[in-house]
């Protein structure tokens, strides 16, 4: 069904396509030349997080806010937990802290692997998905089975297991590993870091499609380190701010074809994600990191947001180094295990255990880009108001721009590929792994 | 056999020679405010002076989990899985804990023998330590006689000061204080102060139970329709928690696993509870232990009651675990001494 | 080696026949067509190597050589797979395990059979022994009760059994359908009929836990001395050696210690019947 | 065995049980040998409504769901409710405690289009559930021991026994010993006391025993100075949906 003709009149319905924290669809429609619809439709089901967690205890809030996304369950649970002590005006030990980013770190890793191997690679190597690259490209699938074991083994030994950490609680962690564990740990590193080489040579391989669209990019910046965990707020567009202001920067609103809500500040749009980080904070990453973005095509600023999956492919490398220096670092100096905390104050250090009540919000990086928890806890350590803006939901309208921007630069292709390049794109913002599947039921109109 | 001393500072120098021998040496290590028996990476680990630790030395005779057989789908024979081990040294085993391999020791002796039992215990050297004082208020160990040695034991280990003195109570035991370096001969003035040690024991050491040893299981056979049982019936939560922790309940589960490719698997068997409400039940529904109550009272039937007819000797070492570890404060003591009571 | 006791021998199912819904039999030989070597109620482990094991009355008589029967009703996992395995398909067997009958005991003299729905399983292995075997043993008497007729089991059989002489069998069903015959009711309501001489009748009884304590009461009105009441017990089982403890019924091991108890040994112990 | 055909589908969740699958790691290029998948949304374009056997994964929340997954139930022969969202109905219940007007404002407190929603409900609240794999997420050695019985075609049994089983087996020391309260003793075993093992406390999430001695762990948290709100959220947390069945 090839066409060569430029089209007036379009029609693609991706049906199931993408979700933000859920499903949703492509939807494009033009007539008479004329862009009349051009978005993706959100239709996940609502589940209420922000009600769910008011009244109840700080101490489990994030036990339960990490159940809003399987994905970046890890960075979920530091937002919430990082909100919570904002608010109660707790700060956390310094090795609570090398440990918090190295649970990042790990799901960073995982996540980004995933996406790059698992749902970029099958249209490097043209397949449907990665089942007949089974077959086609096997060994590309176990060395990505390989190295995704190997994150998940590195988050069994921090966290109890990837997906709804374990051991992250407020005030600390409730198991902290040993030094049998720090060793296995730093040899699984190793063990990626060998891999690491490979899929670099994979990605070369990608050839990612020419669009620009330059907009507001937001991310966590930090004075000494390429952020992740910690920092202020900053924007391409604006002053930096503190992550309690965050609300200057994102005004969430309703849209009528989404469950979700957007985002935008200054302009009707703006990208969070890998591709932000690395535009506002590349002068953080160590020049032999840079010398590989530019071999593969990457330099700051960037405004082609396909770039966004080579962005994740350094930022991989990033945490991938960092996880191991923070690990050499603890078997070097040693680690305290006594550090350990309860997830909720015993009735043994009840009476020792105080704090203050208050609005506090955590803002960390995850794959997906920037996340904002904030919490209102009370005198009795209750959740009275929660908020939490979600990077995929603040994406949206950026992606809604970038496609409507796109499809008409495209006419001269056929359907199929315009429905395949439209799904790239969303894909490329990797909303979460069941967003970036592939299409199904679409439906053209001449 | 023999006695020998030891100086408590060389005790490390032990380990570390156990150690370089290749042996796999186990003792109580610190787990939070608890103790577990563990592999000690270092002789600073071990704490010889503990409280029973959570799971007692049972699980290095019948582990929690424990192969049969491993087999290929589809097969109908599996191959025998060798249970062989490192020669184990447990170092520092409370003369309960002793007792309780001993009460093991007589359950697999049953035909058809429990093989697996025999060949670990054949590869284990234990080292126990004497307790001059009991561990808290939940032990019973001067009632059912365990705070003395009462062999089973390769070397016991006595605290007279600056030195343990050590009984030597088998050949391996022997070759281990063989090493001159370490151990010297005690003579028979050391002896006697064991003995002087024991009898004050006596005045630390009170017995918790209201009734013998040998009239528990008569005890239990005469209140079966007390009170008592439906109180305990009631607060029990049938968590397991008391028969996993018992150096002596040996009942297990035998499961099969296989593989994802459903091509191997391998036969196994786990600890199980009578405890659990489906330990009894079969297929079809009928359940022969269906309520709480009936359940606790087979357990006690078969600490006190059934051993003593089969071996004439009590299960329950007097370790206190299962009283320390419930959570619905189900007291071995206050159960015996109500029902004792309740009987007069 | 180490684990023998549980490792299964290998065995052929060389018939099978579906007797009634839930019911299917199985005739089974070990490798080699050894020979089981059993005891009439015995019982042997059925092994499937990724599933598990149970326990199964041995149905069929010693002194049928190298094969055995089985009759499995469809209960759970196993024995679901259990029903889905036809002729050629192998399967593992360990055993035989436990106590069966009293066989040196019960010679010369008479027998009542007493069976309660698949309790005639492990009875069959008895009665049919008798039968190959009969001048060793006195009068006969069975008595068959079960829910409903077409829950009967070895029907082809009972119908011989009926014609035998020297052997009385009567059955009975809880409901009957419209084209049985015999009698309705309770077993327990055959027991005050049959003529027996007392000192001389040993009673074997197997059936439904329910069943025992009112087949019981009966057989006491009836004078039997307990010594001379034999039942076969059912108990959850896992390795059939005595060490699970699973089938503990107070002290006694039923897997071991029985599964066929003389009532005077049991009726002491708490939880027995 | 002949080939499985696997359609697996989501409804409101996090996907995370789904990602668990992930873990499998080549373990999945086994599953692969007996199974066809036939709809992955996740990681798959292609899809088909010819299977035998369903993975729903999710709560039931909207009208239009509750149409889709009677659907999917006239197709299956087999179902199977595949973690605690699916089975028990998991976090999502706690909404249960609003109305969906209540719950909607405070979510979306100004918006002027419609969103549709409805109340939370377990699988097995909709439509009849042949097999489950409880947990938030799902353990895959259990996820394992399912697929095995639905390959062999006998049926799976979750234990019957409480978290502390597990827990202990595991030389755990038991949280009440810590002065913390831990749902373990009426939570259903089978993930191998996951989060006790890395000192948290368990949460519940497989589900409420059945027949679990409701007044005797009323005691034994009183005891330990549980107050009645902290015992309702232990409760409500993941097992809300479960919770008003079971108080009618
Ligand atoms: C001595 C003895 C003789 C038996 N003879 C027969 C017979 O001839 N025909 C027959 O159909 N059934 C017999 N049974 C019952 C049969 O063993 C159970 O129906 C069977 O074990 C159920 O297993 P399942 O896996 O199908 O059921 P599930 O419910 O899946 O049981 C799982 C496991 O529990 C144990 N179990 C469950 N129910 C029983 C039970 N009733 N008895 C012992 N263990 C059980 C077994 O180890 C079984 O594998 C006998 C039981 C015993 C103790
Ligand atoms: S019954 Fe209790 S006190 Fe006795 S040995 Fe067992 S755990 Fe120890
Ligand atoms: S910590 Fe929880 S699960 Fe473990 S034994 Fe204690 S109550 Fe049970
Ligand atoms: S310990 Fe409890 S909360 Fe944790 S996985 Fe197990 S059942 Fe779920």
């Amino acid at each position: 069904m090839a066409e060569q003709v430029k089209k007036k009149d379009l029609n693609i319905f991706v049906e199931y396509l993408t979700r933000v924290e859920g499903h949703g669809h492509i939807k494009i429609n033009m007539k008479d030349g004329k862009l009349e619809a051009c978005y993706l439709n959100v239709i996940e089901a609502p589940r209420f997080f922000e009600a769910m967690v008011r009244g109840r205890s700080m101490f489990e809030v994030q036990h339960i806010t990490s159940r809003i996304c399987g994905i970046c369950s890890t960075g979920h649970s530091l937002a919430s937990i990082k909100a919570t002590e904002d608010a109660i005006g707790f700060t956390p030990s310094v090795q609570t802290r090398k440990l918090r980013k190295l649970a990042l770190h790990y799901e960073t890793l995982d996540s980004h692997l995933l996406h790059v191997l698992f749902l970029v690679t099958p249209d490097v190597f043209g397949a449907e998905s990665v089942f007949p690259m089974i077959q086609t490209h096997k060994d590309v699938i176990l060395l990505a089975l390989k190295m995704k074991k190997a994150c998940s083994d590195l988050c069994d030994i921090l966290m109890g297991r990837h997906t709804h950490p374990i051991t992250l609680a407020v005030r600390g962690f409730t198991k902290i590993p040993g030094k049998k564990e720090l060793e296995k740990s730093r040899e699984l590193l190793g063990e990626l870091e060998k891999d690491l080489a490979i899929v670099l040579g994979v990605v070369k391989l990608i050839k990612l499609p020419e669009f620009e669209r330059e907009t507001e990019y937001i991310a966590l910046t930090h004075p000494d380190e390429y952020a992740f965990l910690d920092g202020n707020i900053a924007s391409t567009d604006a002053k930096e701010i503190a992550p309690r202001d965050y609300l200057s920067f994102v005004h969430e609103l309703n849209v009528e074809h989404s469950a979700s809500k957007h985002s935008k500040n200054k302009r009707n749009s703006y990208m969070t994600g890998a591709l932000a980080r690395f535009n506002i904070n590349h002068k953080k990453l160590p020049e032999k990191l840079l010398d590989i973005a530019k071999s593969l095509g990457l330099k700051a600023p960037c405004y082609n947001p396909f770039m966004n999956s080579i962005a994740q492919v350094i930022e991989t490398a990033y945490c991938l180094y960092d996880a191991i220096e923070i690990i050499d670092g603890f078997l070097k100096n040693g680690i305290d295990q006594s550090e350990a905390v309860a997830s909720w104050p015993s009735s043994l250090e009840k009476n020792k255990f105080t704090f203050k009540s208050g609005r506090g919000v955590g803002a960390v990086e995850v794959p997906r880009g920037i996340l904002f928890h904030d919490y209102t806890v009370n005198a009795e350590g209750i959740i009275e108001k929660a908020n939490c803006v979600i990077p995929t939901n603040q994406n949206l309208a950026n992606i809604d721009m970038d496609l409507q921007k796109m499809v008409p630069e495209i006419l001269h292709k056929t359907k199929e590929e315009i429905t395949l390049q439209a799904e790239m794109l969303v894909r490329a913002y990797d909303p979460c792994i069941s967003c970036s599947c592939h299409l199904l039921d679409v439906e053209f109109v001449d | 056999m023999k006695y020998s001393l030891i100086e408590k500072l060389k005790i490390s120098e032990l380990v570390v020679w156990l150690k370089n021998k290749q042996y796999k040496v186990v003792g109580p290590k610190a787990k939070e405010n608890q103790f577990v028996y563990g592999d000690l990476d270092s002789p600073d680990e071990l704490k010889l002076e503990h409280k029973p630790p959570v799971l007692a030395l049972k699980k290095y005779y019948l582990p929690q989990e424990e192969n049969l057989l491993n087999f290929s789908f589809g097969e109908t024979k599996g191959k025998e899985v060798d249970v062989s081990n490192n020669f184990t040294v447990v170092f520092g085993a409370h003369t309960c804990d002793i007792a309780g391999v001993i009460c093991l020791e007589n359950a697999c002796d049953i035909e058809p023998k429990d093989n697996n039992f025999f060949e670990r215990n054949k590869n284990i050297l234990i080292i126990g330590i004497e307790c001059l004082k009991p561990c808290d208020e939940y032990a019973t160990c001067v009632t059912m006689g365990t705070h003395n040695p009462k062999g089973g034991y390769d070397l016991m280990l006595t605290d007279i000061g600056n030195q343990y003195l050590v009984h030597v109570n088998s050949q391996e035991g022997l070759n281990v204080v063989a090493n001159d370096k370490i151990f010297v001969d005690a003579d028979s003035e050391y002896i006697s102060k064991v003995n002087r040690i024991r009898t004050d024991k006596t005045n630390v050491f009170n017995k918790q139970l209201n009734v013998a040893e040998n009239e528990i299981g008569v005890l239990l056979g005469r209140t079966v329709k007390s009170p008592v049982w439906d109180d305990i019936g009631k607060r029990c939560l049938s968590c397991g928690n008391c028969t996993n922790v018992c150096p002596t309940c040996y009942c297990f589960d035998v499961r099969d696993e296989v593989n994802l490719a459903v091509t191997e698997g391998r036969r196994y068997r786990v600890w199980d509870s009578c405890q659990l409400k489906e330990f009894a039940e079969v297929a079809g529904g009928e359940n022969f232990r269906k309520d709480r109550k009936k359940r606790q009272q087979h357990r006690l039937f078969r600490k006190f009651k059934y051993p003593i007819e089969k071996y004439n000797r009590n299960f329950c070492v007097g370790c206190g675990r299962c009283s320390r570890t419930c959570m619905a404060k189900i007291s071995l003591i206050e159960t015996i001494n109500s029902l004792a009571k309740e009987s007069i | 080696m180490n684990n023998s006791l549980y490792n299964p021998i290998k065995a052929t199912i060389v018939a099978t026949k579906q007797m009634t819904a839930t019911e299917k039999w199985f005739k089974i030989e070990l490798e080699n067509k050894k020979d089981l070597n059993h005891n009439p109620g015995q019982f042997v482990e059925v092994s499937l190597l990724g599933l598990g094991e149970a326990p199964i009355s041995i149905s069929s008589s010693p002194t049928q050589r190298g094969y055995f029967e089985l009759c499995v009703r469809q209960a759970g996992k196993i024995t679901a797979a259990l029903h889905k395995l036809k002729e050629g398909d192998n399967l593992g067997i360990r055993g035989p395990f436990g106590h069966g009958f009293p066989i040196d005991e019960l010679k010369g003299k008479d027998l009542l059979f007493i069976a309660g729905g698949l309790g005639i399983a492990p009875l069959r292995s008895l009665i049919n022994y008798v039968i190959d075997q009969r001048k060793d043993f006195g009068k006969v008497n069975i008595l068959l009760g079960c829910k409903e007729p077409k829950q009967l089991l070895y029907t082809d059989e009972l119908k011989k059994w009926e014609k035998l002489t020297g052997i009385s069998f009567r059955c009975t069903v809880d409901r009957a359908d419209p084209d049985w015959k015999g009698n309705v009711g309770l077993i327990t309501n055959l027991i005050p009929g049959i003529d027996i001489d007392v000192k001389q009748t040993y009673a074997i009884v197997c059936g439904p836990p329910i069943m025992y304590k009112f087949v019981l009461v009966k057989l006491m009105e009836k004078n039997i001395p307990d010594k001379q009441i034999l039942v076969s017990l059912e108990r959850k089982m896992k390795c059939g050696l005595g060490k699970c403890g699973h089938c503990q019924i107070n002290g006694l091991y039923c897997c071991q210690d029985g599964p066929v108890f003389s009532y005077d040994k049991i009726k002491k112990v708490e939880g027995a019947i | 065995m002949s080939k499985v055909r696997v359609a697996f589908f989501d409804f409101a969740d996090c996907e995370g049980c789904q990602l668990q699958l992930t873990y499998l790691n080549e373990a999945l290029l086994d599953v692969l040998k007996h199974c066809d998948i036939v709809n992955f949304r996740e990681v798959m374009h292609e899809r088909s409504d010819d299977y035998d056997v369903a993975i729903v994964e999710g709560s039931i929340t909207r009208p239009y769901d509750v149409e889709r997954i009677k659907k999917i139930r006239e197709r299956a022969k087999i179902l199977v409710a595949y973690g605690a969202c699916a089975a028990i109905g998991g976090v999502n219940g706690i909404r249960r405690k609003y109305t969906i007007d209540e719950a909607k404002k405070i979510v979306y407190p100004d918006r002027e289009f419609p969103i549709e929603t409805g109340e939370v409900k377990a699988v097995d609240q909709v439509v009849k559930v042949d097999a489950y794999v409880h947990g938030c997420p799902t353990n895959n050695n259990e996820f394992a021991e399912v697929l095995k019985c639905l390959l062999l075609g006998v049926a799976y049994k979750v234990p019957t026994y409480a978290v502390c089983v597990e827990c202990k087996l595991k030389e755990n020391i038991c949280l009440y010993e810590k002065g913390q309260v831990c749902m373990g003793p009426v939570t259903r075993a089978g993930c191998g006391a996951w989060c006790t093992s890395n000192g948290n406390t368990c949460y519940g999430c497989r589900g409420v025993l059945e027949d679990f001695n409701q007044q005797g762990q009323m005691d034994v948290l009183k005891k330990y100075g549980v107050t009645v709100n902290m015992l309702k959220d232990k409760f409500t947390l993941y097992n809300s949906c479960k919770m008003e069945e079971k108080n009618g």
